[in-house]
């Protein structure tokens, strides 16, 4: 039950051609020195499940500029250039999902729900391809869960069995990446014994983290 | 009046919409400006939606802590009374209607209270973010920006680039006026007196529904 | 924005006919002083959304026993003998939920979903009256969302402008419905200064809190 | 064995399939008394459907917090490394499929691994609480019973009482044996050597198939 891990052996966890999840938002949140190794292997051919890409040089951001991502699912990706360029070029496939539909299919998946009903979307171009379900004569698309082989997410304050508490806004998507991918690796800030955290005060409980990576002070 | 001034007058205008314990929700750029005019002893909770309630001003130089941070990824402060929150409780926030106002800036926006803001196909694609579930989801939608692109309408019968959301926009506050958007069209409820009746209309291609009661826009 | 309110302002909220929602778990978690005060007022005719009927002594039992619950809807009714003595003998109408799909239910109403996916109740007879989804092959029942009038919650540790925290097991279904009534009455163990309250710890934002009520320590 | 004897020796048999690190969530009744067996040094999470994980045993006498109660409503303790969460965190680790074994019992369950434990019409309806869940997204569904009520079978061709959940049993472990349950019907993989083949199948409606490596019931 030994979770502590060397970001070397996270990293030789991700294959090629695999589909990832990463927490963060705008970089803040990003499992940093992960996604650094990441990098460094330059393993390829990814599905990259993100809030966003990031800045070129920040965070996941990085994967996208050293091209090692297949396809990516965001919200946003306004804020990395090479993101749009490779889009374009048709070097990546980029999905864009609305940020509360994104939130809400990657809980979905981890929840194990079929999928939800939004009605953000409606009457735009995000309804193409999805199914539309009437509800008590309003109309709602139906999204559906997202799933990924390998979570990678960061967390403030982690005990030895995979308890986390975040700090500020570095929460967003850590906390639900962590229930919707086979293996969840988390890269923690700092690391505390087991009875250290309050269990009050855990946001995401352990039994949810499969290894931990020491990051040291983000 | 020039750009920055135009910006600081129709934020100001907007700012004259908050009421006392409103949740807001502002988009990046000009509508962020909005957070400088709060009255006096108001007290308005601005949400991020990246996950906070409680959005501050920018922190002194030096104090930037980059775990704390708003929408654009700067480094921001949170006030006393605030909370940290992950996405899914942010869109339950926004999705769930539990933002009283949410202000934003538009490409085009037309007399159905269409909004397209999010993308101009081929050439600028940016992604919605949380724009598609703000606008569907806050209470009140306010479109806060120039009347004009380069002297080209931006009110529009109808939009032609890709939506953001289908009949959701409430009010439009512009340099030349409030508008409201209501199920008739757009109503013409303030002007400034900087312009007439005429001006706005020209610079507008829906048509304008004159309220019995035009009043002079203030801020 | 004075959040603050006596136990009988907070049940004169409370009218005959009502939806309310009450947080809870076989009484853990309720607002027991505002209950008994439900109970004193009299008021009648009441649908409950709540996880249980709890004991006939102890939290919503007593709402059950003093027969003011027109329409029940509950996952477990089995540890309060008189919630099903009315049922049986028609006196109350009684839902029965499973209890994955009510907290999803009032979450979706909160959230502003439509509803949701799940594959709990599938070849039950859960599923009668409820509409099937196929998404990728498996069948989902579509479970709608539920809202309120009023939730009456509790909370172990509540600022004054209604920020939560919780302690132990009470938290329950008390964060689902924060988000999901028009009003929103907290019974707080314990009040503290705005700002008393770590941003980081918060599990109920104040925003979803429309009163508070002290309900000293339970 | 007496009644009590027979319920520990089925219990610690259930013991046996826990796995170290190993999610599980114990029904009321009989399965809760699985946790009395865990195997020394092995590490088990006991889910409480109410809201943690890291349920430990009962108080000292004195020492009860109603405030920490398990889904019976009564006073436990947590462990160390436990966490406290709301319904839907404890659904999305009961439904999300983050449990890896749950024990229930059973009024019946049949050859297709449908369960039927919540409800008697018109006689007994306490209603389903989590356990439709449960069974329905935990990794592994145990039934943990006595083989027969009153004598009459409880593992049957097809339940007649409502279900709980269709197709989900994997595993039935009563005083009798250890039965799994595959497509082609209910396996006896472990007998207890009290009884013969033909008790057990005298005692069973459903007909069962035999392991041809069939083991001695060891606890």
């Amino acid at each position: 039950m030994n979770k502590l891990i060397s970001i070397d052996e996270a990293v030789d966890m991700i294959k090629d051609g695999m589909t990832i999840m990463v927490g963060g938002f705008l970089g803040c949140g990003n499992p940093h020195k992960i996604i650094d190794k990441l990098v460094e292997k330059n393993v390829k051919d990814l599905t990259l499940i993100c809030n966003d890409s990031s800045f070129p040089d920040y965070g996941v951001g990085k994967l996208v500029v050293n091209h090692q991502i297949k396809k990516l699912i965001a919200s946003h990706v306004g804020t990395n250039p090479e993101t749009g360029r490779q889009m374009n070029a048709g070097e990546m496939e980029v999905v864009l999902v609305p940020q509360g539909t994104l939130a809400e299919q990657v809980r979905a998946g981890g929840a194990g729900l079929g999928g939800i009903l939004t009605p953000t979307g409606v009457g735009t171009v995000i309804e193409e391809g999805k199914q539309k379900i009437t509800v008590d004569g309003v109309e709602y698309l139906l999204e559906k869960p997202l799933k990924a082989d390998v979570a990678l997410i960061s967390g403030q304050k982690v005990d030895k069995f995979g308890n986390i508490v975040y700090f500020g806004a570095t929460r967003n998507f850590n906390t639900l990446m962590a229930t919707a991918a086979d293996t969840v690796i988390v890269e923690a800030c700092e690391i505390v014994e087991v009875g250290d955290l309050d269990p009050n005060d855990v946001v995401t409980p352990g039994i949810f983290v499969d290894y931990i990576v020491d990051g040291g002070a983000n | 009046m020039d750009k920055n001034e135009i910006k600081a007058f129709i934020a100001k205008r907007v700012a004259k919409e908050l009421k006392d314990g409103d949740v807001v929700n502002l988009g990046i750029g000009l509508p962020t400006m909005v957070a400088n005019y709060i009255p006096e002893g108001m007290n308005i909770f601005l949400q991020s939606e990246n996950g906070f309630i409680g959005l501050g001003p920018a922190p002194e130089p030096g104090k930037e802590d980059m775990r704390i941070v708003n929408a654009g990824g700067q480094p921001v402060t949170i006030i006393p009374g605030g909370a940290f929150f992950d996405s899914a409780t942010s869109f339950t926030i926004i999705r769930g209607g539990h933002v009283d106002m949410t202000v934003l800036g538009a490409l085009q926006v037309d007399e159905k209270g269409n909004l397209a803001n999010w993308m101009i196909p081929g050439k600028m694609v940016p992604g919605m973010g949380g724009a598609m579930d703000l606008v569907t989801g806050a209470k009140k939608v306010i479109i806060a920006m120039e009347h004009t692109a380069k002297g080209a309408p931006k009110i529009l019968k109808e939009c032609t680039l890709p939506l953001t959301a289908a009949h959701q926009v409430d009010m439009i506050i512009t340099e030349m006026g409030v508008m409201e958007v209501t199920d008739k069209g757009i109503v013409l409820k303030e002007i400034n007196p900087e312009f007439t009746i005429e001006d706005v209309q020209n610079s507008t291609e829906a048509e304008l529904i004159i309220a019995e009661d035009l009043k002079k826009m203030e801020i």
